[in-house]
């Protein structure tokens, strides 16, 4: 079989973690052995993985970059070599330059998780936006996405911004304190499913889980059930086990010398009570 | 305006939190002399010397140098105005060099690079110990030297300023006669040269024969200033104690017992080398020797704190094992050690913790809390049966005098209720009158039965207080005498190994 | 016992003086308190007060736990990792209907005591330095709770278990009662115990505790697995509160323990030190946090603001303990 | 100068039988070495060894830096932050067709010495544990990186700027030469001039090289000023290397250093090290990162994997030094 290199961005986050098992799953299926490696959250550390994988000479090389800008020399590194490279999950700046991107953007969740609020409020209200670490590149992609669409209802008052570093306990003292100040919050944008799942706990236990409306991205198995049970609002889908098995296919149709489309998208979906059961 | 006095100190005071340890002290001293501070301990001379070096500023007071009053401007300030200092604390930078530690600061360069140019320093410090007419390898680490030799690095330390004024602080306190009589010859050769030294010892053998002029200090204040000729032991400790001392060396008879310690072909390494004695109830067994002889070794291997490579030991006719201090104390072993400040005290915490620590089990219940009032009770005793000059049994032993920590150090160990007592330069630094009290304490501890071995380098305290005397010289015993071959010469020869 | 008798018969009174003497910190904290409740209205009220000794208690318990290690000279960067460990350990064996809700508190405990009980080891066999030790623990306990949680939060925990963290009693946040029993022992372990009397002799001066015959290795043991202890204790009762028990937990939390405890003026010199300072800098850093909040400070200025706020509480420390 | 002469009459020679005499981190170094040799067939290539020098690179140089911190007995928590700050600044000024590329090099460096300076007075004139100065500084930092980016990467950098870090002489990359540059001029401070015996003496016996008129507030200030120095070089190669710079970079890189450093045997406690030791660290730490993916070991066996190597190398190295 083949031999795949593949850097994740960062397996302790749970998506990502999916993802891999997907992949792993996949690679089993086609006789592929693989050469995993954990990005740590760090563009560096991917791209040295890279090399890595350049000096093992592998077949082809899968990524999932952390950091949409830090790891364009990643890219560069493996089209130098002239290994064939899949880009998946999330995107890098020179994307082009890869054989193939499976996945989708994460400027368009973060678009979709605020539309959905937008419109949920009727543009019109008082929100609390969760951000993920700061300056991290899924954060910046996010953020951006956000605004985006806040730019169209000026209505829309940001009363309280504040990164919870993707974690769950910190967003929930984080919204613990804001609800101290009793200013009047009629939604709660968090910028993945663990921040909003604390955010709502808060909220909850204020007994405003009524009148605020959580919503996250990534659709982790908590927030599904969570969705289901009509506590958060909704949150945004992307689906691991489909971009980790397609990247796989991807990368052994190049190796195969087969043709594959530039772009494969696996587009983010919105997720609510109403169609929460079509996931399952 | 000229003045007779190259230093004066006038009107100085200064308090610590729940202390007034100066308080209006003054000091004058001419050049070419030899000028001894001299009180009991925690009078206050330390400080006094550190408000001179720089390290304390005075709560108020003035300081002129030949008559023009000036200001000291930290550490380095003084040594700018030719004041140096020998500590009676020692501080060794243990991972550096002789030579390293003598120039720290002053490192000869190349040019004005900044590279330190090593061959000269170390020739430097060479120099400087033929000078002084030590033997010491610049090269050799502080880390590997024995106190003494350490001591010895301080001492040129100081003398390599070039200073105008040079105070030394108990500079004898951890050195053997030899070394002395080295730091005489230097002293002597400063006084030549018109230099001022202030010397602080607890020594009144040394202070007679080389103090030109003495201060007397007590309890933070000024005593009076007199011309050595003018003084007697007797006078001088009358006005240091406001009180006579009868007996220097009370020794009593008493009847010896069993043996119950027994040390058999003994050797360290090669620092104890096939020691072998017995000691028995009742017996103060004084060890002998100069600087290196390998006393300290002799009794850190019995106490565990060392490994033997040879040798056996037996307590009460039985072989024992002690591999570690722990193991010591179940022996009821206690060990006064030579360093207090490495190995015998905790100076960030309180007197009475430092004091209870041993035994701490037997202040507390069975869940191991501690009985507090009883504890503090306790403490108080070793306080006062110790005469420990301290505002509250609560004061952090760091801010203690050096005197009355090293009476810390004795209470704790004596509390601890041992059979074989081993002391190690136990009247380091302590001051005549406490220093009776202390072989007050231990010649009755010795007609309680207790066994004692005491080391010491002043040879007056150890043919005093002796019943036997052990000589070593190179890791091995080279003498032995009962009290009634006691004689200073005797024990010097097998001392220097001439036998 | 009188308060009087108590403070002048035994240590406690010593290092409760100790720790009083040092009013600089008193002062920061004040001067923080006056000035929020100043500045926020919603910053005085007894919800808020309770919610911040909520946030606090965590982060507090572990603090108990770094105060003894700081104490004996020693430092402990392990205890997020085994926050995270505890926490996955004790969340798998919570979900309803399994065990009862004591099961999983006895293995949260376990793993942790057992974790610090290595740190402690190591330490006092290798003779190696606790810094190194702990970081090297550090992530091999996280690897341990990714390998035991294959990477994934374990999820759906029994509402018994959820209670430890969520629960109120007499209107008080459990985790405030929890956060003050942990108080409770370590300030009667460190300060009326002999176990205490010896954490402070190894801190002091090791040597000489060993030459007086204390088992410091024994001593050192201890307060790791005391530390590891309180650690898996705050990984339950996080996991509890965010009903997760998340591999990722408690990433950081050892330094912002050791901030609690440094800033309450415990040295990390050793030697020195007592838990009610720990308690002290514990609430700095908790009311700190909550009032950047409330005045909803931008978040990168948050950031600065907090840097410039810890060393300016010890600064000033500093300066009044010197100026005396 | 012949070699003996050298070992004989200086400093330098006396630091380096000490590091030589700790034959046990060579022994781990070695057996590290072989063993991925054998196993892995891609390890012992020409292209590898590179890549591991080109990987230890920045954290080599911060870790110089960290080893002069060390040696006074302090330590430098903010060294990360630093990173991104000097990746921030100069890559704001990288822009192609701006400045040319030694204006952002300056900046880093610039950027760099200016935050360790600021450590470094802190701690001189506050007296307060370096600890708490610079785990305060890292997040005041880390805050003025994001502030000054507003939380988004600097993109668009010149190709000049690039190839700092990303370029190559004779084949070898370039970081590999700054990095042999730092470690010279880290090691001719340290172990020739006045400055390095200055530091030894300040980790040593502060008090020690207090009254023998030693100006030791001088001391700190240079060496959290180089210190930061490095970072904001390791700043610039990083943010070249990545062709960004990133407000999130160099999180953790803290403790990377310090365990180079320490598992290069200069102890925490101030007053022994040496530079060659830390090399040798750095190079176990990128060995052993390198060999764990050649291995592909599962990422979260890595992570325990990587903890045991570490308190390993330690241990063995303490049992070496203790057993003669
Ligand atoms: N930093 C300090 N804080 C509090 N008290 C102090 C401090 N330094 C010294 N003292 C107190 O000041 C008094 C004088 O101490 P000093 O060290 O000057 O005595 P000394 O005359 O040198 O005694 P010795 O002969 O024992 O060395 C003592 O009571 C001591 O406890
Ligand atoms: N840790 C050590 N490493 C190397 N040499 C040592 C060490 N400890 C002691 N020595 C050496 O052992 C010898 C004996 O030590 P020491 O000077 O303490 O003996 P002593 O008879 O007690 O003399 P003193 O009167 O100085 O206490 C000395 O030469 C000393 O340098
Ligand atoms: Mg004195
Ligand atoms: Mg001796």
């Amino acid at each position: 079989g083949y031999r795949i290199g593949v850097s994740y961005q960062n397996l302790q986050n749970e998506f990502i973690v999916n993802i891999a098992k997907a992949v792993e799953e996949k690679a089993k299926e086609l006789d592929v052995t693989l050469i995993e490696s954990d990005g740590q959250g760090k563009a560096e550390v991917q791209i040295s993985q890279v090399e890595n994988f350049i000096a093992q000479h592998v077949d082809a090389i899968m990524l999932i970059p952390f950091d949409k800008e830090g790891c364009v020399p990643a890219v560069q590194k493996a089209v130098a070599a002239k290994i064939p490279l899949v880009v998946f999950n999330a995107q890098v700046a020179n994307v082009e330059l890869a054989n193939t991107y499976v996945g989708s953007d994460d400027i368009e969740a973060g678009r979709i998780e605020m539309q959905y609020i937008a419109d949920l409020l009727g543009g019109k209200g008082n929100i609390a936006i969760i951000h993920g670490p700061n300056g991290h590149s899924a954060e910046v992609q996010r953020t951006e996405g956000n605004k985006e669409v806040l730019e169209k209802y000026p209505d829309i008052q940001v009363l309280f911004e504040q990164t919870a570093n993707w974690d769950r306990a910190q967003a929930l003292s984080l919204t613990e304190n804001w609800l101290q100040t009793g200013r009047p919050l009629n939604a709660i944008v968090a910028q993945n499913d663990e921040m909003a799942l604390g955010a709502y706990k808060a909220v909850e236990a204020a007994g405003k889980a009524k009148d605020i409306p959580v919503i996250g991205i990534d659709a982790i198995a908590d927030a599904l059930k969570s969705v289901k049970d009509g506590k958060m609002a909704a949150t945004v889908f992307q689906d691991a086990h489909g971009q980790g098995a397609t990247a796989v296919e991807m990368a052994v149709k190049i190796l195969k010398g087969e043709d594959v489309p530039k772009v494969v998208n696996i587009p983010f979906k919105l997720i609510t009570k109403e169609n929460v059961d079509s996931l399952q | 305006m000229a003045s007779d006095w190259l230093l004066e100190m006038v009107g100085i005071s200064k308090s610590f939190p729940g202390v007034r340890a100066l308080d209006d002290v003054c000091l004058r001293v001419r050049a070419g002399s030899v000028h001894a501070l001299i009180g009991e301990n925690g009078a206050g001379k330390s400080t006094l010397m550190k408000v001179l070096n720089g390290m304390y500023r005075p709560d108020a007071g003035e300081i002129r140098l030949r008559g023009e009053p000036v200001q000291i401007n930290g550490l380095k300030g003084a040594l700018d105005l030719g004041i140096s200092m020998i500590y009676q604390e020692l501080n060794p930078i243990p991972a550096m060099t002789v030579a390293e530690n003598i120039f720290i600061g002053r490192e000869p360069v190349y040019g004005r690079s900044g590279v330190v140019n090593r061959r000269r320093m170390n020739a430097d410090a060479r120099r400087l110990f033929q000078t002084l007419g030590l033997e010491m390898n610049p090269s050799a680490r502080l880390s590997s030297l024995s106190v003494a030799e350490m001591q010895m690095v301080e001492i040129a330390k100081a003398i390599s300023f070039d200073s105008e004024i040079i105070v030394m602080d108990e500079p004898t306190s951890a050195i053997t006669d030899r070394e002395v009589e080295k730091l005489f010859e230097i002293i002597h050769t400063l006084k030549a040269a018109n230099k001022a030294v202030i010397y602080i010892s607890h020594k009144m053998n040394e202070l007679f024969r080389i103090a030109d002029e003495m201060t007397v200090m007590r309890d933070g204040r000024y005593i009076d200033t007199q011309p050595t000729d003018k003084l007697t032991p007797q006078s001088l400790i009358a006005m240091m104690v406001g009180r006579r001392i009868d007996e220097m060396f009370p020794k009593e008879d008493v009847p010896l017992g069993e043996v119950v310690l027994s040390v058999d072909g003994l050797s360290q390494d090669s620092r104890v080398r096939n020691v072998s004695f017995e000691l028995r109830r009742g017996e103060i067994l004084g060890i002998a020797g100069l600087m290196g002889a390998g006393r300290t070794e002799l009794v850190e291997t019995i106490f565990g704190i060392r490994k033997p490579s040879a040798g056996r030991i037996r307590i009460g006719g039985r072989p024992v094992a002690i591999a570690s201090p722990r193991d010591a104390i179940r022996h009821r072993i206690a060990l006064v050690s030579e360093d207090r400040k490495l190995m015998g005290l905790n100076l960030r915490a309180s007197v009475k913790d430092n004091v209870s620590l041993v035994n701490l089990a037997r202040y507390c219940n069975l869940g191991g809390v501690i009985r507090a009032r009883q504890e503090v009770d306790v403490v108080r005793r070793q306080i006062d049966r110790f005469k420990i000059k301290v505002s509250s049994y609560r004061q952090i032993v760091d801010t203690l005098s050096g005197g009355n920590q090293q009476k810390v150090v004795i209470a704790k160990w004596i509390l601890a209720d041992p059979e074989i007592i081993i002391l190690d330069e136990p009247t380091r630094g302590i001051d005549v009158g406490a220093k009776s009290e202390i072989h007050k304490i231990m010649v009755a501890l010795a007609r309680e039965g207790k066994a004692i071995i005491m080391i010491s380098s002043e040879l007056p305290e150890v043919l005093g207080m002796s019943d036997r005397i052990l000589v070593m010289h190179g890791g091995e015993v080279t003498g032995e005498y009962a009290r009634a071959d006691f004689s200073q010469e005797a024990v010097m020869a097998s001392a220097t190994g001439s036998h | 016992m009188s308060m009087a008798s108590l403070a002048g018969a035994d240590g406690y009174g010593t290092k409760v003086k100790q720790i009083a003497a040092r009013y600089g910190i008193y002062i920061a904290f004040a001067v923080m308190f006056v000035f929020l409740s100043l500045w926020s209205p919603w910053f005085l009220t007894f919800d808020n007060i309770l919610n911040i000794l909520r946030q606090c208690s965590i982060n507090g318990i572990i603090a108990v736990g770094a105060t003894l290690v700081i104490i004996t000279g020693g430092i402990d960067l392990s205890v997020g990792a085994i926050v995270a460990l505890a926490a996955v350990s004790a969340s798998s064996v919570a979900h309803p209907d399994s065990y009862p809700v004591i099961v999983p508190i006895l293995v949260g405990l376990a793993v942790g005591a057992l974790c610090g009980g290595v740190n402690g080891f190591i330490i006092a066999k290798g003779r190696i330095a606790p810094f190194i030790v702990t970081l090297g623990m550090m992530t091999i306990v996280r690897g341990a709770s990714l390998v035991m949680s294959d990477g994934r939060p374990v999820i759906n925990l029994s509402d018994e278990y959820n209670t430890i963290g969520g629960g109120y009693l007499w209107g008080v946040p459990l985790p405030v009662f929890l956060f003050i029993a942990v108080v409770l022992i370590g300030a009667f372990l460190l300060h009326f115990c002999k176990f205490g009397r010896h954490v402070y002799a190894v801190g002091g001066n090791e040597l000489a505790a060993t030459v007086s015959g204390l088992n410091v290795g024994r001593v050192k043991l201890g307060v790791y697995t005391l530390a590891g202890l309180f650690a898996g204790f705050a990984g339950i009762i996080l996991s509890s509160r965010v009903m997760t028990g998340s591999p990722a937990a408690g990433a950081g939390y050892e330094l912002d323990a050791i901030a609690a405890v440094v800033i309450g003026g415990t040295s990390l010199a050793g030697g020195t030190g007592a838990i009610l300072g720990t308690v002290i800098g514990t609430l700095i850093i908790g009311t700190m946090n909550n009032g950047l909040d409330l005045l909803n400070v931008s978040s990168y200025f948050q950031q600065i603001v907090k840097g410039i706020i810890i060393i300016s509480a010890v600064l000033l420390d500093q300066y009044t303990k010197n100026s005396r």
